[in-house]
């Protein structure tokens, strides 16, 4: 490989953090074509790799490895395979279309957009690095931008969002690095690299230590009740790109912990584990839908309902079947376009009433009608409509899960039920009903707003339908996976 | 010969107190503008030096840079800033004394070090040309030569900065 | 022929998604003319439905398949299926969509979403024959949640209307309490047998595989077609439904959707036929949902209302049929009742079209203003009612007499009950509507002929209809349906329930024609079942304060619980790591740091003499450096 | 010619002047002079360890160039820097400017 596409994938975005440091700031609008074009830049740098991605290869692909700290054995390694490349594509797409629903922003618009770039940069390297000292690096480097983007750009509680959010996480963390560290200290040879630790088999206890700790660092991430009080914070206090990207992508980040580090190189410890991250799945699943049932904002009850979603990742996580860690990948690609989008309408209305405040709402249907046909789209594709990319993914999972854990997956079911009940309690408290008159001057979407939704319900309508057309990505590396594993 | 050598001697030595001199009044005179013509006076004097020691070129550089270059600089400046007729104003601060010895004892320390130090002088003297100069610039010392031309830019482009006008800054 | 066929079959279905497509984009630019792409393509559909039946009629089996799904090593497969249940249910669905899209197109003049409309009526069809044509489980179990999806959008259709709102939700969410099951059930079935698809789920299959956990798979499976034909106890969402147009109610609400269910029970009849305790569990449901149905419908007055609690009734009798192994009559009255129930909507959606009201008390004597509703009424009410030769009676008769042959005794003598209500309450509705006085205050009119065309189709259907299965046919439906099935004829049967359908018709006349002022009477005697026929036996007011309680006390207590507990156990740790660190500040302050104050004052008092040399004056801080430097000279040649 | 210490005690008196200047003037534009006073008396002293003591005489001569060029160089900038100052404070009196004192 000539061109190192998957280094111009991490760093071009950090490039352009320097542009925009460059431009002066009161020239607002190169800044944010300089975000966007180095977005779109990344999108299409995607879509590259997603053409010269081999289907047939269950491995790592298009590595790039180069020594880095020697003293230590550490490598700057990247690399993609099927469990990483749906997680890359989905965090271009959503950076770019993040980075168009940004133009809002109206103050400190050059701190944003560079601070912006930089959490790009953290993103995409925690899903490429193949080496876990680097990955932790990435996995940090998240943590600061996004930290000064809900503080500074965020509603009325932003410091204390922020803050949860930071410490939350940075605590997480800590004992993932706990984790990493022995990882390192007990293989041999002394390594980082995360393939090369696959062929180290440890000691059973050992694992099940080390994947306790591995597991509070991608608990606090994911999040996993009862690790996920930060989320509703951070999520309500957030601007609204920056929901799309926490909601989108950051949470993504956790489960691909499991699957890129916990699994393979701990499969005794996965094992010995996974009932209870079953448990616990069955417990986020029913608790987040019913706590999101109860919701009159808007934004929380989208994260509420981000708790439930994920905890279908983490169910089919927890079955270790080809099957459920399928229907897991897609849950999470799924649920980063559709809560995506979610938390775009949401900011859509609340640019419009400025409040989120469901009961203030009612019969906006017949006052903006692209908004109502948008908003119910994805609220179908959330509560797992057929047809669109959530139920595949929901259905993937409960089918796998259910040899392994009949009654857990029974009591998820109880999910999708929720999942009606919140969202179309929902679609009807903002979409139907009398029209308030307060909103019948409420303008519909505008062109920008629909540019930004549009790919989402394409890509979630298109996976719906035809879910090979991304499963042929994932399976193979799925199927090595479970290899592993067994 | 003799004669023609002990008149070059002695203009020499003449030069040496007129350049000494005009730094005497260069630094002491009240009327600033004086001053500064006082350190033209000083500035030729150092480059007749060096033609005395037959460094020409330096000694062009010099009077084109310093007295051509540096002076305008100079006396431009103080026409701006000071009111030049301004006679009741002290020109040194309270210090001049205590500068006063500790000069004399650097020059009394420089003296007693050039006498000590043990020179040892080539038995010919050497005499260096524009053209070696030049050839040194751009071989030996091309890197610093690039250095010096882009520090000038940035002094260029800084000066002009700094001396921009506050009705200028505004606007922009 | 057949492979032809094949080719054909997959466009029946997305014939009414290009239209829905077409609609939805271009519906403000067509106007009133996106009915007719819908009209166009529905149309379109039933002749190809046609063109595909035909190869089936003569025994071939349709079926085209292709991957939809891959995990590990296995795929799920989608495709169409057309065998001789689809094509009844293919024949019904295109034949009465096509006829109610037709009929919408009067009915819904002048509605300011009126292209909205009939973009949900293509992606309804779509969903609808995607489902009848499924080849396995799953897929119909993708096209049930879309039907489904479709039925909440039509029945919120005027939105506006908070009832039209709170009506859609509650049948999506009642629909998916059975489709959990329904799902449960499907994964049981993948595991326990290893297939979802209809072809392999054969007799012969369950012969071999007869475990236990496919009777209880079974059992969830039937969830699903609880939720979706409206049956005992989750059939309340469907009298709320009618919130929804008429036609909508005609064509989902009583015709197909609901009917799905139905289907689902058939296609997997074999399992039922191998597990005689499920299918004992699905008769008794059947037989409840029946009678109950039939016994609210007694006392509703919304006209929609009587004729949506008859629908769950009929579909109760449909169940009860393939629960007694009757599935071929089962099959049959399914069709039959599609046909007059279908009738009987279009019919009603006439009358609240010319009359402006639903309420059956405001009518009577409408027979003079509209003749061509009001005879084709009369038509399927003798259907239904079981009245020969029309068709309800053909089918009626063939569960009736499965039941006595088979005995059933119970179930017989319950749906015997159900048959002479049924007579009673349709001819009762009949009878305040159309004949008598009128009570209500307006000027009734006939419909347009956009709409009634498809009344006198549909009229001749609801007599048509049940000769295939008739002994004059030979009872060829059923032959058709579940080839090797013998089914006899029994004219005393016959003669029986023709003999209650009448009986039924003349107390109805009795009470409603000759003595206006019995029912009030009759309502004092018996004011317990009264009450709890006119409260629909209570049924949303125990849901109200049980299930959807329970599930808002869990809402509101769990985020409670998540506010105060698992938040507070978060905010809480900070707290108490706020707290030490106070502690530790104090110590901090006063203990650990009273010792460096010490050393800090010290500097203090130092550094306020030595700050005195910090001038600012550059001069000073030159001369000093200038001494420094001489010093050091000093010290350096010394 | 001359010997070597007479232009060596040449250039210690001019660079002394120098110094006393640059640490008694009150005047900005004076401590300048006084500086161009001391680069002058180094450059003298380059160019007579050329002459009589080095090696590759032509290196002196070069540095002499490069601190002619940067002292005009620094000169530009002070008196830039003088401007400036003038323009904000209304005086060039080192004793008046004492901003390094917070």
């Amino acid at each position: 490989m000539n061109f190192p596409i998957l280094t111009w994938l991490v760093f071009l975005p950090l490039l352009g953090m320097l542009a925009v440091m460059l431009t002066p700031k009161q020239n607002e609008k190169l800044i944010k074509q300089i975000a966007t074009v180095v977005s779109a830049l990344l999108f299409l740098l995607s879509l590259k790799v997603l053409m010269a991605f081999n289907l047939h290869d269950g491995g790592i692909q298009l590595a790039e490895k180069v020594m880095w700290i020697p003293q230590l054995n550490v490598h700057y390694y990247l690399g993609i395979d099927g469990i990483s490349l749906p997680m890359v594509v989905l965090t271009a797409l959503l950076s770019l279309l993040a980075c168009v629903a940004s133009y809002g922003i109206k103050d400190r618009v050059k701190e944003y957009f560079a601070l912006y770039l930089l959490l790009e940069t953290g993103m995409l390297g925690t899903f490429l690095a193949l080496d876990l000292f680097l990955f932790y690096v990435f996995w940090e480097v998240v943590l600061v931008p996004m930290y000064f983007l809900i503080g500074i750009w965020g509603g009325p509680r932003k410091e204390y969002a922020a803050i949860k959010f930071f410490l939350y996480t940075l605590a997480g963390s800590l004992f993932m690095l706990l984790g990493i560290l022995a990882i390192y200290f007990t293989s041999t040879p002394q390594t980082f690299d995360m393939i090369a630790l696959r062929q180290n088999n440890f000691a059973a206890g050992f694992q099940h230590i080390v994947f306790l700790a591995l597991f509070l660092g991608f608990a606090i991430k994911v999040p996993i009740w009862p690790f996920h009080t930060w989320l509703p914070d951070a999520h309500v206090e957030a601007p609204t790109p920056i929901s799309v990207i926490l909601a989108g992508v950051l949470l993504k980040m956790g489960t691909y912990g499991f699957f890129r580090i916990s699994y393979p190189i701990l499969p005794e410890g996965a094992h010995w584990f996974a009932p209870w991250m079953g448990i616990l799945a069955a417990i986020g699943i029913i608790y987040g839908g019913f706590v999101a049932l109860a919701q009159t904002d808007f934004k929380k009850l989208v994260a509420y309902s981000s708790v439930s979603h994920m905890g279908f990742v983490l169910l089919g996580l927890a079955s270790c079947s080809a099957m459920g860690m399928n229907g897991a990948l897609l849950q999470m690609f799924s649920h980063g376009v559709l809560t995506g989008a979610l938390f775009l309408l949401v900011g859509a209305l609340y640019d419009r009433a400025h409040t989120r405040d469901l009961s203030a709402f009612g019969g906006l249907g017949a006052v903006m009608k692209v908004y109502a046909g948008i908003l119910i789209f994805v609220s179908m594709g959330s509560l797992g409509l057929p047809g669109l990319s959530g139920f595949v993914a929901e259905f993937m999972i409960l089918l796998g899960t259910f040899k392994i854990y009949p009654v857990i997956t029974g009591l998820s079911c109880i999910g999708i039920l929720l999942a009606a009940c919140y969202m179309l309690y929902t679609v009807q408290r903002v979409l139907l009903g009398k029209v308030n008159p307060k909103w019948e001057k409420l303008t519909d979407m505008t062109g920008r707003e629909i540019f930004t939704l549009a790919p989402l319900m394409i890509v979630t309508l298109a996976i719906g339908v035809y879910p090979i057309l991304i499963l042929k990505f994932m399976t193979p590396a799925i199927t090595a996976l479970v290899g592993l594993l067994s | 010969m003799e004669v023609l050598t002990a008149i070059s001697k002695v203009g020499i030595y003449v030069i040496f107190g007129v350049t000494l001199l005009g730094a005497m009044m260069a630094v002491t005179l009240r009327n600033i503008f004086h001053a500064a013509l006082s350190l033209a006076l000083t500035l030729i004097g150092v480059a007749a030096v060096f033609f005395v020691l037959r460094a020409e070129f330096l000694g062009a550089v010099q009077i084109l840079l310093y007295v051509g270059g540096i002076m305008i600089l100079v006396i431009f400046t103080v026409m701006l800033t000071t009111r030049i007729g301004d006679r009741t104003i002290p020109t040194s601060n309270h210090q001049q004394w205590p500068v006063l010895i500790g000069a004399l004892l650097l020059l009394l320390y420089f003296v007693r070090m050039i006498g000590k130090t043990p020179w040892s002088i080539k038995s010919e003297l050497a005499v260096v040309s524009a053209v070696q100069i030049g050839k040194s610039l751009v071989s030996t010392f091309i890197f610093p030569f690039e250095l010096t031309a882009v520090i000038l830019v940035a002094i260029l482009i800084g000066t002009v900065i700094l001396a921009k006008s506050d009705e200028g800054e505004e606007k922009s | 022929m057949v492979n032809n066929a094949s080719t054909l079959i997959c466009f029946i279905p997305f014939l009414p998604l290009i239209a829905f497509a077409i609609n939805i984009f271009f519906g403000k630019q067509l106007g009133e003319k996106s009915a007719w792409v819908t009209l166009a393509c529905s149309t379109c559909s039933f002749v190809l439905a046609m063109l595909v039946i035909r190869p089936v009629l003569s025994g071939a089996v349709i079926q085209v398949n292709f991957d939809w799904i891959v995990f590990g090593s296995g795929a799920l497969q989608f495709g169409f299926l057309a065998d001789p249940l689809a094509a009844i249910m293919l024949f019904v669905v295109t034949c009465i969509g096509s006829l109610i899209v037709l009929y919408s197109i009067g009915y819904m003049h002048g509605d300011p979403r009126f292209s909205r409309f009939f973009a949900y009526l293509g992606l309804f069809l779509f969903s609808m024959l995607g489902l009848v044509l499924s080849t396995n489980l799953v897929q119909i179990y993708i096209f049930w949640e879309l039907v489904g999806v479709c039925s909440y959008f039509l029945i919120g259709f005027w939105f506006e209307k908070d009832s039209a709102a709170n009506a859609g939700k509650k049948a999506f969410i009642t629909n998916r309490i059975g489709d959990v099951g329904f799902f449960i059930g499907i994964a049981l079935l993948f595991y326990g047998a290893g297939t979802v698809n209809f072809t392999d789920l054969t007799h012969e299959y369950f012969h071999h595989h007869h475990q236990a956990i496919l009777g209880i798979a079974g059992l969830f499976l039937f969830c699903g077609a609880i939720g979706k034909s409206a049956q005992f106890p989750l059939h309340v969402w469907l009298p709320d439904a009618m919130e929804g147009p008429t036609p909508v109610s005609a064509l989902i609400h009583a015709a197909t959707m609901v009917a799905a269910g139905v289907y689902l029970v058939a296609r997997l009849f074999p399992l039922y036929e191998a597990f005689p305790h499920s299918a004992s569990v699905v008769a008794v449901i059947g037989t409840t949902t029946a009678c109950m149905g039939a016994f609210i419908a007694l006392s509703a007055n919304d006209i929609k209302k009587v004729l949506a609690y008859s629908t769950i009734s009929q579909l109760g009798y449909m169940i009860a049929a393939i629960g007694i192994g009757a599935m071929s009559a089962g099959m049959f009255h399914l069709m039959t009742h599609a046909f007059f129930k279908a009738l009987l909507f279009l019919g009603a959606g006439s009358v609240i079209h010319g009359t402006g009201t639903q309420d059956m008390r405001e009518m009577g004597g409408l027979f003079k203003a509209m003749p061509k509703t009001a005879w084709t009424f009369l038509m399927a009410t003798l259907a239904i009612s079981g009245i020969p030769p029309f068709a309800g009676f053909w089918s009626k008769d063939e569960i009736l007499t499965h039941a006595f042959l088979h005995h059933h005794p119970v179930v017989f003598g319950l749906l015997l009950a159900a048959a002479f209500l049924t007579a009673f309450y349709m001819f009762r509705l009949v009878f305040m509507t159309f004949f008598g006085k009128t009570r209500g205050h307006f000027h009734a009119h006939e419909s347009p002929a956009v709409m009634t065309v498809p009344l006198m189709i549909l009229a001749f259907f609801a007599i048509a209809a049940g000769f295939p299965g008739s002994p004059f046919m030979h009872h060829w439906f059923q032959a058709f349906v579940l080839p090797g099935e013998a089914v006899k004829a029994n004219f005393g049967l016959m003669m029986l329930s023709s003999v209650v359908a009448l009986s039924a018709i003349g107390c109805a006349y009795y009470c409603y024609i000759v003595k206006p002022e019995m029912p009030a009477r009759i309502t004092q005697a018996i004011k317990p079942l009264y009450q709890a026929s006119l409260n629909k036996l209570w049924f949303d007011e125990i849901y109200g304060a049980t299930v959807v309680r329970l599930f808002q006390w869990l809402a509101g207590t769990l985020f409670l619980f998540d506010q105060k507990i698992v938040d507070g156990a978060v905010n809480g740790s900070a707290r108490v790591g706020l707290w030490i660190s106070k502690i530790k500040n104090w110590i901090d302050q006063y203990i650990v740091d009273g010792a460096v104050n010490l050393v800090g004052a010290i500097t203090r008092i130092t550094s306020s003499i030595l700050r005195l040399f910090q001038t600012g004056v550059i001069h000073h801080y030159l001369l000093v450096m200038f001494i420094g430097i001489l010093m050091i000279l000093y010290g350096i040649t010394k | 010619m001359i010997p070597l210490h007479h232009i060596l005690f040449f250039s210690s008196t001019l660079f002394c002047i120098g110094l006393f200047g640059a640490l008694s003037r009150r005047h900005v534009v004076g401590i300048l002079i006084s500086v161009e006073i001391m680069l002058n008396a180094a450059n003298v002293n380059l160019v007579a360890f050329s002459r009589w003591t080095g090696l590759i005489p032509v290196n002196a001569q070069v540095f002499a160039i490069f601190i002619i060029t940067l002292a005009a160089a620094a000169a530009a900038v002070a008196l830039a820097i003088v401007l400036t100052i003038y323009r904000n404070r209304k005086t060039i009196y080192t004793n008046e400017i004492d901003l390094l004192k917070w």
